[in-house]
């Protein structure tokens, strides 16, 4: 059994006027000791899937319909005392931006001990011990100092590597990473990343890592899911995403890449651009940017299937596999 | 800290300079302080001499000297009418007036805070929008107003309380008397905290309720509650502290513009503190006494917005400690 | 690259620094201090002493972290900051010190490019008002028509169909009003062009859209750009020349193609490893002590000391000078001048 | 996310007034209440000559046999005086129709000074910076921090001793729109200046400094219509606070005097009757004045809520 196992998830927003559906049934799983990377464009959904999970959507969103099977129970229908159990605790989240993750006016022991003691019966000493090896494990130097210290005073990585402390306080089975490194320097997200590989591999703690780089879910995660106007467009290991993706648009996220191109030439772009949930097409939503879209695509819907290694949802692409093999043998 | 501190201080002393030059353009203008000594009766001549005697021939700058050194020395002329030291009627009155003000603040702080937080947490309940109702009413309402509807409910019509004075007092120490030793002293103090305290209260709780609703929806309470740390710590630990922070700058300013309010309130209970004595005095043109109560006055503005900003300099970890490590 | 003498120097920056006082006025510069009074005036030193040379046609890339600079660098050129010391010459005149009129001649053949397409358009001015304005602006001699005619033109450069002219921009996607704030920029026909991180708000296929438009209108126009981001591998595609910052100082410029295939000073080295690759082959990424220190009372000495594994004591003392190596890349490097870096 | 841009409604002012305004205003009810209750109130003030049977400033029409004759609808009422008389056998539904009329010409020109005062120095201190916003600023809050309604009392009081009541009654009128306006300043500076501050920050403002447009170009059409959202919120809010002020100082004899008498003063002639019984003289003009305030207050919430600026505090 898988540790996590979403099935349907359906995640709506009431607005003023309407209702829209953030997350238009979306389906995958998640093994004990998985890293999975969830890729996609900004209101792709991704995010909303992250807080779904742990059953965070805040007003005006809601879980409209769905499972999401965490460890056998079901957390889309559970009390507040249930969920509670399991957040922070089973299952743990890094937010984007560690400037605004922490609390300005608690120290950063006394948001490391209540995490603790909401889960656990200890003593704040005990509590405190446990808070400094944690933040040993994340490379914090001087840990003892850190914990009567205010988050204003330290930089950063350094709240980032508190967070994921905080994160890894419990050891819990899953950790989801909401664009961990986004607000930070390049030679910081590097570090930042390098220490979440290796205490999720060390710890065996499953990881979903959302973010919308493709480099970091490369060298990061075993699996990938590209989600697109709130559906999963395609999934499958990391390696076979990244070296010959199927559905149109995650081919042409990877050949928009600079790296894709000879300097100075033109770059491989999509046209348009990505439709708003309230205004998304009929049928598939990538068709009004996609350059096989047929008639088909404007209509219906695409099942989401496998095809060879991955699963895509995409109408055209058995035509297209074979077509790109057909080339490549040409080739 | 120390630069701040030390630009308090300086804002501080410089309101009082230009208060004190307010009310020294005001005693040299309003009546003649001639009149007051000798009458209509006395020659021309002699009242020059008096002036020249009294210094009001004087340049400006050395009137205005003198005028501020006496004030320090704690001299603010002698009342007309009451034919006593200014400050001495002043601080007789004050303590009825500093009472009326503690007992709207205790009220203000007892009913806004929980009220606040409630309409913040929950927003779409009955009892919040009867809330936020009736605290639009509240603010519709001159707090005169208020008070003589409550007049004439509880005074006129159910006769459960008494409608003026301060009731049975007990002297503490010094001028000061309290209302708050007797029943009947706390009877009297009560429809005139409450008066006082309606202006003020919709807004603390529209103020609260705002603040705090912005605070539950950032980001650090949204991973609190990915922590799994219980709703009440949440909403009374990690939302109210940040929430009381900016509630302490605005709060703090409208306590001390309650003494504004003093002067209604005090009028219509014919309550014996500053306000009601200030504007007898303003009758009477009683300049000693109006120039007084407005060095006074400005003089507990003054501390009061002094000490409102200190303590915010000190419960806040990011202005204190970022300031004290520079 | 210097002596590039076909392509002459368009603009120059000699010796430029920029510092932001942090204690201003006398009371703030009083510190209370291990129980003594003291004076102190701290500042933020931003840029420091940096000198470039952009050649007509060229797209020079400056990258860095945040705080080192790089956005400054950009604001001294544009004119929209003072810089405390140095000078910059356009074009043979130097124009730090212009003011107000005199500078407008300049304004027309030097434009920027914002980050944030959300903020850098008027919420309240019709497209074809924000590029209207500029033309109007610079060309008071035009007929309404001529106006017209201009801001059709430009629309159709960047993509942008002219009969959305009377929309507002919160209709329009950041793609689309990024495209749109280029075509303001274009509208009054500059010559050099900066650009501020202006694809680093945008999504990854967004991305592409925009630097292709800049591509050609670098063809199509003969544009020289300077351009500063934070992501390398748009260096690598975009950029001709690259200057590398770090806490406001230049530690290595040089020709794209020699900077990533051959880097030179152990920042440079350590950035271009942290970036994430897609192959598989895991990263041989050097990791650097610490973090980027504040820009508040620089040390003496190298800038990048405190995080540098080949530091010694000279580097904690004396400052780099900026040295040209063989291959014609400038860096500033004790380790690199003493051959301690192979 | 992509939905909310589609919400951020920062188009011109005339397009939200046509769109989102509109609509949201429609499905309001509490909204169309107070527009309307705002409106008849508004008409009757302004054609109270029209309306009113009875001049009420002029002495020779009222005869003091009538004094505090009951509302009409009560025993003792007479149907020639719809809301009964005051103290003097004035008419009182006449009164409250002039006093409405004095209460808002009073709080719309008193608002009207605070803003053109507040927006002129909260749009030099915000753009022009440094050593002068300090000054300004350090001024505003020291004014602020005395309160309205003391400033107000204190010269009032002054000028009243000064001049002689006859005199200070004569030009009442002139003196309150000017303390009121005078003494609010900082509110409307405070808020445009916080506005300027937070819209100079963004890149349209350098992007047009880049383009080399003027400071006073920059100022009056790139940042002053993306501050109007909260000078309109305040507006609303700050007519409703003058009103009170109004009445409150006239409540203290600092204001309207009787003999020209605005909602304030009329509530406080009355007040010493309320104890033998003469309710009306009070109440009736108290509730024209509580339910003016509260659709003002109610209007001001609601386009709050519609055009939801930021606005910045301190």
């Amino acid at each position: 059994m898988p540790l996590l196992s979403v099935r349907d998830l359906v995640v709506k927003f009431a607005m003023r006027d309407e209702t829209v559906t953030a997350l238009k049934s979306i389906s995958f799983d998640v093994a004990r000791g998985d890293r999975l990377g969830i890729v996609g464009e900004s209101g792709a959904g991704k995010s909303v899937t992250g807080f779904a999970l742990l059953n965070l959507i805040s007003r005006p969103g809601f879980i409209d319909s769905g499972e999401i099977l965490f460890d056998g129970m079901n957390m889309a229908d559970m009390s507040d005392a249930e969920l509670r159990e399991v957040r922070g605790n089973k299952m743990a989240m890094i937010f984007q931006d560690p400037m605004v993750t922490l609390n300005p006016v608690l120290t950063i022991g006394q948001q490391m001990v209540e995490t603790l003691q909401a889960h656990r019966k200890l003593s704040r000493k005990e509590a405190e011990q446990i808070a400094v090896l944690k933040l040993r494990e994340v490379y914090i130097p001087a840990p003892e100092e850190r914990l009567a210290q205010y988050p204003h005073e330290l930089s950063g990585g350094m709240r980032q590597r508190i967070i994921i402390a905080i994160a890894l306080l419990l050891d819990p089975q899953l950790i989801i990473a909401d664009e961990p490194t986004t607000a930070l320097d390049v030679t910081i997200q590097a570090d930042i990343m390098e220490l979440l590989l290796e205490l999720c591999t060390t710890k065996k703690v499953s990881l979903i890592l959302i973010t919308h780089d493709l480099g970091v879910v490369s060298q990061m995660t075993e699996n990938t899911l590209v989600m697109y106007a709130g559906r999963i467009i395609e999934a499958g290991r990391t390696r076979e995403i990244i070296n010959d993706p199927q559905h149109p648009y995650t081919q042409g996220l990877i050949n928009a890449l600079p790296q894709q191109t000879l300097p100075g030439e033109r770059l491989k772009q999509i046209p348009g651009n990505m439709p708003s949930l309230s205004a998304a097409p009929k049928g598939c939503a990538f068709n009004a940017r996609c350059e096989f879209a047929q008639d088909r695509c404007r209509m219906e819907v695409p099942n989401f299937e496998q095809i060879g290694p991955v699963k895509v949802a995409c109408h055209e692409v058995r035509r297209l596999h074979h077509e790109t093999h057909k080339q490549e043998d040409l080739a | 800290m120390f630069a701040y501190l030390m630009k308090r201080l300086f804002q501080a002393i410089a309101v009082m300079f230009a208060i004190s030059l307010i009310s020294f353009a005001i005693q040299d203008n309003l009546g003649d302080p001639l009149r007051e000594l000798v009458g209509q009766s006395v020659s021309e001549e002699v009242r020059q001499e008096l002036r020249d005697e009294l210094g009001l021939n004087d340049s400006f700058f050395k009137q205005y000297t003198r005028f501020a050194g006496k004030v320090l020395q704690g001299d603010l002329g002698t009342s007309y009418f009451f034919k006593e030291p200014a400050l001495d009627v002043i601080l007789k009155k004050l303590p009825a007036t500093l009472e009326l003000v503690l007992g709207a603040t205790i009220i203000i702080i007892g009913v806004s805070v929980p009220l606040g937080v409630y309409t913040a947490i929950k927003p779409n309940s009955l009892f919040s929008k009867i809330v936020m109702g009736i605290s639009i009413i509240g603010i519709s309402i001159p707090v005169f107003l208020t008070a003589i509807l409550m007049i004439f409910i509880f005074s006129v019509e159910l006769r459960w309380l008494p409608s003026f004075g301060r009731g049975d007092v007990v002297h503490v120490f010094g001028p000061w008397s309290t209302n708050f030793a007797t029943v009947d002293g706390w009877l009297h103090i009560l429809l005139p905290s409450v008066a006082l305290a309606s202006i003020m209260l919709p807004l603390f709780i529209r103020l609260i309720r705002a603040e705090m609703m912005e605070t539950l929806q950032s980001e650090y309470v949204r991973f609190a509650w990915a922590k799994g740390i219980r709703p009440k710590r949440i909403w009374f630990v990690h939302a109210l502290k940040n929430t009381l922070l900016p509630v302490i700058t605005v709060g703090g300013v409208q306590i001390g513009t309650m003494v504004a309010y003093t002067i209604l309130t005090e009028t219509v209970f014919q309550w014996p503190g500053m306000g009601f004595m200030f504007l007898e005095a303003v009758n009477r043109v009683d300049t000693p006494l109006i120039v007084a109560y407005l060095i006074v006055v400005g003089f507990i503005f003054v501390v009061t917005n002094t000490i409102v900003d200190l303590i915010y300099g000190l419960v806040n970890p990011t202005v204190n400690l970022s300031r004290m490590d520079a | 690259m210097k002596d590039n003498a076909s392509n002459p120097a368009i603009l120059e920056l000699e010796n430029l620094s920029k510092s932001f006082d942090l204690d201003k006025g006398f009371l703030e510069t009083i510190k209370f201090k291990k129980g003594r009074i003291t004076r102190e005036k701290r500042s933020v030193h931003a840029v420091n002493d940096i000198s470039l040379t952009i050649t007509k046609g060229e797209a020079l890339c400056v990258v860095g972290e945040s705080g080192c600079g790089k956005s400054t660098v950009a604001r001294l050129v544009s004119g929209l900051l003072n810089p405390t010391k140095g000078a910059i010459h356009y074009d043979g005149h130097r124009i730090d010190t212009l003011k107000g009129n005199a500078l407008l001649p300049y304004r027309k053949r030097m434009q920027m490019i914002f980050q944030n397409p959300y903020a850098s358009l008027n919420p309240r001015m019709t497209i074809q008002q924000a590029l209207e304005e500029p033309v109007r602006h610079h060309n008071p001699s035009f007929s309404r028509g001529q106006i017209k005619d201009k801001v059709t033109e430009v629309m159709q450069s960047v993509g942008v169909d002219p009969s959305w002219a009377s929309r507002y921009p919160h209709e329009f996607s950041g793609g689309q009003r990024q495209r749109i704030a280029i075509a303001r920029a274009l509208t009054v026909d500059p010559e050099f062009v900066i650009a501020d991180e202006p694809i680093s708000a945008l999504d990854v296929s967004i991305q592409a859209q925009v630097l292709n438009l800049m591509l050609e209108a670098k063809e199509d126009r003969g544009l020289t750009y300077l351009f500063i981001t934070h992501d390398l591998s748009v260096v690598q595609h975009f950029g001709t020349r690259v200057a590398v910052l770090y806490l406001g100082s230049i530690c290595e410029l040089a020709d794209t193609a020699t900077l990533f295939a051959n880097p030179k000073h152990p920042y440079t080295r350590a950035l271009l490893s942290a970036v994430p690759q897609l192959s598989d082959d895991r990263p041989n990424h050097i990791r650097l002590k610490g973090e980027i220190p504040t820009p508040i009372n620089l040390p003496k000495g190298c800038p990048f000391q405190s995080r540098c594994a080949y530091a010694d004591a000279r580097c904690g003392t004396e400052q780099p000078l900026a040295i040209e190596q063989s291959d014609g890349s400038v860096v500033a490097c004790h380790a690199v001048e003493e051959g301690r870096i192979d | 996310m992509s939905m909310m841009a589609d919400h951020q409604g920062n188009s011109l002012f005339a397009r939200i007034m046509n769109s989102n305004m509109a609509y949201s205003f429609k499905r309001n009810p509490v909204a169309i209440v107070s527009m309307a209750i705002f409106l008849i109130i508004t008409l009757a003030a302004v054609f109270a000559p029209l309306i009113a049977p009875t001049d009420p400033y002029d002495p020779s029409l009222y005869d003091i046999l009538d004094s505090e004759l009951p509302p009409a609808w009560t025993n003792q009422g007479d149907p020639k005086f719809l809301f009964g008389t005051d103290d003097q056998g004035r008419d009182l539904w006449s009164a409250i129709l002039y006093g409405t009329r004095t209460s808002l010409i009073i709080g719309i020109c008193a608002v009207f000074v605070q803003a053109f005062l507040g927006i002129s120095i909260g749009l030099i201190s915000g753009y022009v910076g440094g050593r002068i916003d300090n000054i300004l600023m350090r001024f505003a809050d020291i004014q602020l921090s005395f309160s309205t309604l003391m400033v107000a009392i204190i010269f009032l009081a002054v000028s009243q001793a000064l001049f002689g009541s006859e005199t200070f009654n004569k030009y009442a009128l002139f003196m309150l729109v000017g303390v009121i306006g005078i003494a609010e300043w900082p509110q409307y500076a405070r808020t445009v200046r916080a506005t300027v501050l937070a819209e100079k920050k963004k890149e349209y403002v350098d992007s047009a400094r880049v383009l080399g447009f003027s400071s006073i170009r920059i100022m009056v059409r790139h940042i002053l219509p993306n501050s109007l959202s909260p000078i309109f919120v305040i507006s609303t809010v700050q007519v409703a606070n003058a009103i009170i002020s109004e009445a409150s100082l006239s409540f203290l004899g600092l204001g309207m005097p009787v003999s020209q008498p605005s909602l304030g003063s009329l509530i406080s002639s009355g007040f010493d009757y309320i104890f033998s019984g003469s309710w009306w003289i009070t109440t009736i003009p108290g509730v024209v004045l509580v339910v003016l305030v509260l659709v003002i207050n109610l209007l001001g919430d609601w386009m709050r809520d519609v055009l939801n600026p930021k606005l910045y505090k301190g």
